[in-house]
């Protein structure tokens, strides 16, 4: 006989912690071919600071290619969606990174990456 | 795993323990929770191995869970356990032996405390002669009671009955130690083995017969942690940990979790009862949950203690598979018994764990 | 005759400071307490940049020793002595020698990683160190009994930069180390997962922001920048890492099948005891400090005592190997006085 | 005799293409929005039909665009269409009259030479004109020929027609150019055979028929000769479908379309499709792309269009390109190249959604001004610039707003040409919301990639759009500001959004000649070079970028100026390299060559008394 679950009172606590493991790294993969300057960040973060959107919300493109790094893409495409693709990250990248084609790039491989 | 490695360490961690005289303070907690552990103390030391021990009637609380949750300040926290001090003075011992892992860790820390200021331990004096005009001396020896326990491991070892093997493959059992975070986070060198491979439960494991298993959340705390337990809308916090542990055990198969602070036991025992009627997931073998012990309980065990003396029947995960895996003989008709014979009712079922009494025993109590 | 000059240490910068006060006309004997010369250098496998073996580097240096160089192998300094105008330097077998002028190239030792316990190096068969790995470069051998490692992670900073083990200074080489190293991983393992933690990137040195960028862009090796908090070892025996991923402010738990040490630098015992010994200024990294940092790198605060590489803080080679030319220069100067 | 059975792969050939057309064609229209359906049938009655037809002259039969681009190959164009035209008109004319004016099969004129060996016997060439047809058909088909040699010819030395890189083709444009090459010279030699025997061919194959007859048994030869002729028409038919050639038909209908004012839709619709045929893979677009310096040699517009005709274009044909327009301005069938390329952008990125909900509060000036100025996102990355604007806007005594002064929305440009038009709307939606807020008369940039999608996309209710270059030029003009001329010389870089994009040119030429002396280079106005910064590219590397780069610049300073100035702050980041060439915005060099004029003097002279 099944029983019903019991309501204590509390809830089982989702872990903050990034477990890198049992996270999926395809998307992260797919993006690197698609543009393999994702590779070149060094998350200094001056994309965020000179960032259109980053002005009006919290958006941070640095933050975004850490959490796609990571496997953290739950949630990730509503942020990229933020971007307004104007290029001003672009402009200011020490690194050289594509900015502009990582946010199209990072979009379509969790579109495709959908189950 | 490298065991040689381990006891480089471990004798990096070693502590001096009084051999005999010890002034014994209670925990809080332990007496409710699993009675039977502190009287398996008292009963191995006085009668097995013929100790002189002092079962202080008059001491308080030490105030840790107070302490700990922030509403008791450190000055009423200190006088209060040199009034401790001073019972421990008054009946003449000076070998402190603390039963509850946070009282053992604050009463270091209130130790180092006054190493480093005396100042402050001549305030309290202050204060407590004020209050109540008792004098005190420190204690020569502090230990935990598991430490004595450690220390003696080999002698109870010697004059077991059983040990922690399974009697039918001749295999040892594998045992999850669990040690309290107040025991030896705080000051590592207080503790035998130090914070990160605590020795304590580990040794009397080695000495019974059992085989330990280190697994990676061993250092990760059970969840009690004072405020999160108390407070309704953090519980939810203790559960995860002590669910982030079973996760990370169970590949590794457990016979049994051996623990040696007042709080982990009955949050490593009762909330496998609270995960399984939450998510319906358990652990062990055949739904039967890992039983949890602490290390006075498995003492008594080997001893060859009758289980319900023991106080095994307040376990949730039932203790039955693992008495019966390691021979040791128990009447299923007594386990709802009080102390006069008489029937106490049985506890309705958990949905998923496995509950050991059945219908027919308990119609034959009635 | 020639004057005489004891070089205490016989690693890449007592023999390049004996190399060159011999060419300098200068009488040396140059003592090492080990059986052989070369220090740390002999057994690290390749340098950067260029990455030239460390025995090719060795033999480079070596060739610079001539007859005016006498090496004094398996001896131990156990008392050096100012007299006079000279000093006595005596071995634990008896050996002595006077000397015009004694320079301190005793260099450092690696910290010993077993000291940051929660990171299980010694327990955990298959927690190494950035040392362990170089030999094993060397050897040839790297992984050979765990052919396709799928994930190798990097630990920077163990044992610099961190007052609990009382070091609370950078040993600088250590990140250029751990990323040549994750790419000559990488090259034997192209498959394998490369992870550095790291707390802060130190690439000051020429090409080693270039290598940090050919890691990244050609090796796809990932940076992390968090310090490892605690390691465990799961039933297969693959290292669990704990660390805060502090960029994203999050923890993060990852598994790796082998975990490097990225082990920084200490003064060697034979700093330690002849700072001592001479009642050398002491500074609390323990390194020697000389008597200015930046205009007499290697004068101490007794004249005729120098010191040369390590001994004074960490440097690469070739800082070592400039640091040595310089306090030959030191010593001269002193000795026409 | 009206029949042979040669003639049948010809007129199979011929009835099977009209078919396909016919059904390609009213698919196409089938697909088309109501409304362009409509303009569409409107055009046959408007003012539009005869602007339609002399395009048509110029364009499809005389090449003019080919001309202008370089003369021997507009003359080889010109001979192919206008040619075989006038060999068809003149055929039909020919065929009438020999055939007593009654209407003839399609194939009848063709073949005349066949059915009518001796036309030296028929009265009109006797009588009427004397040698009228001969002479004509043989020079027409001679016009046609001298065409194909040079067709021929350009195959060895391309660059003689001004192209340094010629198409690639597929194999229906191989079979089709193999019948296309092959047609002419074998009508010339069936008709020259069977003058040969017959003695009936003009000067050309009458000659060369003599010449034939004097070693070749032509009685055997001359019937094979006419099955080939008509053989290699049906082969040229059939594949002209699926071939560059389809750009014969389909130009015409395009130049039809677009003078009905029939546009490229957001997305690629039935008008692309019929741009995409239009294309006859003539390879002009590849020398000018600024892409092949980069390596990028795959990615021009005609390969672009070769792909979505084929249905094979990948990311790597529509992400590396700049958009910097130099193909659409050499295109000669006029393709919007552009337009073709943020729609398969588009296609590519339909699935991406834009969230820009953060955007739904912005506040609206406090004071009120007649002049809103906008700086732009890459504006706020040249302070320089933007500072300017402020002090010229202070000279002149202009009260103005400055609308994205703590940053602004983007304008929305970068996203259009992404393909994410949808996106853009919304961004467009809350600029014009801001913008319109202000109440301003006018509103002005300082980047061209903003005044370009402000004057495409935005409804600004009749607000002026005005680049700064064109306001400082205007307020230059009414005397706001006076400039002080300086001893340098300077040249001028058009960015591509201001000028291909939006046709301003001279008013910063006009700015910049007051103060500095202007140098020409090689390269300007229409054809200029695109610096490389690009925000229409998505793929390119920075490398990629640099070369680019360097290209425009090493044109731009051929003459060894003192200053690059330009007026796009995209264009002036990216130029300047800090290899000690001084890169300026027209802006900041107004700014710094202000002096105060009469006018102002003496009004602050008065405010002064007045204030005394």
């Amino acid at each position: 006989m099944e029983r019903k679950s019991i309501n204590f009172g509390y809830a089982i606590v989702q872990d903050r912690q990034i477990d890198f493991d049992a996270n999926k790294h395809e998307i992260c993969r797919a993006v690197a071919v698609a543009e393999p300057t994702l590779n070149l960040c060094i998350s200094c973060g001056t994309c965020a600071a000179t960032c259109s959107a980053g002005l009006f919300t919290d958006f941070s493109l640095r933050k975004v290619i850490l959490l796609l790094k990571r496997g953290e893409t739950e949630g990730l495409l509503k942020e990229v969606s933020k971007c307004m693709l104007c290029g001003k990250c672009q402009l200011v990248c020490p690194r050289n990174v594509s900015t502009r084609n990582l946010v199209i790039q990072i979009s379509k491989a969790l579109i495709n990456g959908k189950p | 795993m490298r065991l040689e490695g381990k006891r480089l360490i471990w004798q990096d961690y070693q502590k001096e323990i009084a051999d005999d005289h010890y002034f014994y303070a209670r925990s809080c907690i332990r007496q409710t929770f699993f009675p039977g552990a502190e009287a398996i103390f008292m009963r191995i030391l006085k009668e097995e191995l013929g100790k002189d021990i002092h079962d202080e009637q008059h001491h308080t609380s030490c105030t840790g869970i107070g302490y700990h949750s922030d509403v008791v300040p450190f000055d009423t926290t200190m006088t209060v356990v040199a009034r401790q001090f001073a019972l421990m003075t008054e009946a003449g011992y000076e070998n402190y032996a603390a039963s509850c892992v946070t009282s053992f860790g604050l009463y270091t820390e209130i130790l180092d405390t006054w190493n480093h200021f005396p100042e402050t331990e001549a305030k309290i004096r202050e204060y407590l002669f004020k209050a109540t005009g008792r004098e005190f001396n420190k204690p020569r020896n502090l230990a935990h009671a598991s430490d004595i326990v450690y220390k003696l491991r080999h002698q109870i070892a010697a004059k077991a009955k059983y040990k922690l093997v399974d009697k039918k493959t001749g295999n040892p059992l594998k045992v999850v130690e669990h040690i309290g975070c107040h025991y030896s986070k705080m000051f590592p060198h207080k503790g035998i083995g130090g914070a990160e491979y605590p020795y304590v439960l580990s040794g009397m494991i080695e000495a019974w017969g059992g085989e330990v298993i280190d697994y990676p959340e061993r250092r990760h705390c059970c969840g009690f942690g004072f405020r999160q337990y108390i407070v309704q809308a953090n519980r939810g916090f203790s559960l995860s940990c002590s669910k982030k542990k079973f996760d990370s055990m169970e590949p590794y198969e457990p016979d049994m979790i051996i623990t040696n602070c007042p709080g982990c036991p009955m949050f490593l025992d009762r909330w496998q009862y609270a995960l399984s009627e939450m998510e319906g997931k358990t652990y062990g073998k055949n739904k039967q949950g890992i039983p949890v012990f602490t290390y006075e309980e498995v003492a008594g065990m080997i001893m060859g203690y009758d289980p319900w003396e023991i106080g095994l029947q307040v376990h949730q995960v039932p203790a039955e598979p693992l008495l019966d895996k390691i021979g040791i003989p128990y009447d299923p008709l007594q386990k709802f018994t009080g102390k006069q014979g008489q029937y106490l009712g049985i506890p309705e079922s958990p949905s998923y764990l496995k509950f050991y009494a059945d219908q027919q025993n308990t119609e034959v109590i009635k | 005759m020639a004057k005489h000059v004891v070089v205490i240490g016989a690693g890449p910068a007592g023999l390049e400071t004996s190399a060159k006060l011999s060419k300098m006309g200068l009488r040396v004997t140059l003592v090492e307490k080990e059986e052989t010369s070369g220090g740390h250098l002999k057994n690290w496998h390749t340098l950067f940049p260029g990455n030239m073996p460390g025995l090719k580097a060795l033999e480079s240096i070596k060739e610079g020793l001539d007859e005016n160089v006498k090496i004094q192998t398996n001896t131990q300094v156990t008392a050096l002595e100012a007299v006079n105008d000279y000093f006595t330097v005596s071995g634990h077998n008896g050996w002595q020698e006077k000397a015009d002028a004694v320079v301190l190239a005793t260099g450092f030792k690696l910290f010993d990683a077993r000291r940051k316990e929660e990171y299980g190096y010694g327990i955990y068969e298959n927690v190494i160190t950035s040392s362990d790995l170089e030999t094993l470069l060397a050897k040839g051998n790297l992984f050979s009994n765990h052919k396709n490692p799928a994930r190798i992670g990097f630990v920077h900073c163990v044992g610099s930069r961190d007052e609990k083990v009382n070091n609370l200074h950078c040993s600088k080489l250590c990140c250029i180390t751990a990323v040549k190293q994750a790419v000559e991983v990488k090259q034997l393992f192209p498959e394998t997962e490369v992870f550095c933690f790291y707390m802060d990137l130190r690439m000051f040195g020429r090409h080693y922001e270039e290598l940090y960028k050919e890691a990244q862009e050609k090796y796809n090796i990932q940076f992390i920048r968090g310090r490892l908090s605690e390691s465990t070892e799961d039933k297969e025996g693959n290292i669990i890492v704990k660390v805060e991923d502090t960029l994203l402010g999050k923890p993060l738990r990852i598994k790796t099948d082998f975990l490097v040490l990225m082990t920084g630098m200490e003064p060697a015992a034979g700093t330690k005891s002849l700072t001592a010994m001479l009642g050398l200024k002491d500074v609390s990294d323990k390194f020697i400090r000389p008597l200015d940092e930046v205009l007499q790198p290697n004068f101490t605060d007794m004249p005729g005592v120098f010191v040369a590489g390590t001994c004074s803080g960490p440097k690469s080679v070739s800082e070592t190997l400039a640091d040595a030319r310089s306090a030959a220069l030191a010593v001269e100067a002193f000795l026409k006085e | 005799m009206t029949f042979d059975l040669f003639v049948i792969p010809f007129f199979g050939g011929l009835l099977f293409m009209i078919i396909v057309l016919f059904l390609k064609y009213s698919r196409w229209i089938a697909m088309m929005d109501a409304s362009d359906r409509v303009k569409a049938g409107m055009a046959f009655f408007s003012a539009s039909l005869p602007v339609t037809i002399r395009e048509i002259f110029w364009e499809s039969l005389l090449h003019r665009r080919m001309f202008k681009k370089n003369p021997l190959l507009g003359f080889m164009h010109m001979s192919f269409a206008l040619g075989w035209l006038l060999l068809i008109l003149m055929g039909n004319l020919e065929s009438r009259i020999y055939s007593g004016g009654h209407i003839n099969p399609p194939y009848y004129p063709i073949f005349l030479k066949f059915f009518i060996h001796d036309k030296r016997v028929l009265p009109f060439e006797i009588f009427t004109l004397p040698g009228f047809f001969r002479f004509t058909m043989d020079l027409l088909l001679l016009f046609v020929l001298s065409g194909l040699g040079l067709a021929l010819f350009k195959r060895a030395r391309s660059k003689w027609f001004g192209l340094k890189r010629t198409t690639r083709h597929n194999s229906f444009d191989k079979w089709a150019i193999i019948s296309l090459w092959l047609i002419f010279p074998l009508r010339l030699l069936a008709e020259s055979f069977t003058a040969g025997i017959y003695q009936g061919g003009g000067f050309l194959t009458n000659s060369l028929g003599h010449i034939f007859a004097a070693f070749l048994p032509l009685k055997y030869l001359v019937y094979p000769s006419w099955w080939a002729y008509s053989s290699m028409l049906g082969i040229f038919f059939i594949t002209l479908p699926w071939s560059r050639f389809m750009h014969i038909p389909t130009e015409i209908v395009l130049i039809f379309l677009r003078n009905a004012g029939i546009e490229q839709g957001k997305y690629p619709g039935s008008f692309s499709q019929i741009e995409l045929r239009a294309c006859p893979r003539c390879g002009v677009c590849i020398d000018v792309c600024q892409m092949n310096e980069a390596g990028l040699t795959g990615s021009s517009a005609v390969y672009l269009i070769r792909s979505l005709r084929e249905k094979q274009a990948g990311v790597f044909l529509h992400s590396n390109c700049m958009m910097c327009g130099r193909c659409l301005e050499a295109c000669p069938v006029g393709i919007d190249t552009l337009g073709l390329r943020v729609g398969a952008r588009g296609v590519d990125n339909r699935q991406i959604e834009a969230d820009f909900t953060y955007l739904a509060k912005q506040p609206v000036p406090a004071t009120k001004a007649d002049v809103v100025y906008f700086a732009g996102c890459m504006g706020h990355l040249t302070p320089g610039v933007k500072n300017a604007m402020i002090k010229i806007f202070e000279r002149a005594g202009i009260d103005f707003n400055f609308l994205d002064e703590d940053g602004s929305i983007c304008c929305g440009r970068p996203l259009k040409l992404a393909g994410m038009q949808t996106a853009a709307s919304k961004l467009i939606t809350e600029n014009t919301k801001a913008i319109l807020g202000t109440k301003a008369k006018i509103l002005v940039t300082s980047c061209p990639i903003c005044y370009k999608i402000f004057n495409t996309d935005y409804n600004l209710n009749g607000m002026q759009v005005m680049h700064h270059s064109v306001y400082i030029d205007t307020l230059v003009k009414e005397g706001k500001i006076v400039l002080e001329p300086a001893a340098f010389r300077a040249v001028y870089h058009d960015p591509c959004e201001l000028g291909r994009g939006s046709g301003i040119y001279e008013q910063p030429r006009n700015v910049l000649k007051q103060i500095a002396e202007v140098a020409d280079v090689a390269q300007d106005r229409e054809n200029s070079l695109c610096c490389g910064g690009s925000i229409g590219d998505l793929a390119m590397s920075a490398v990629q970028r640099n070369i680019i780069r360097d290209g425009a610049l090493s044109i731009l300073c051929e003459s060894n100026p003192d200053m690059l100035v330009t007026a796009c702050p995209l264009c002036k980041k990216t130029l300047d390299t800090g290899n000690g060439l001084i890169v300026k915005d027209i802006a900041e060099i107004v700014a710094d060559r202000m002096t105060v004029s009469i006018k102002q003097t003496v009004s602050r002279s008065l405010a002064g008394q007045m204030s005394v």
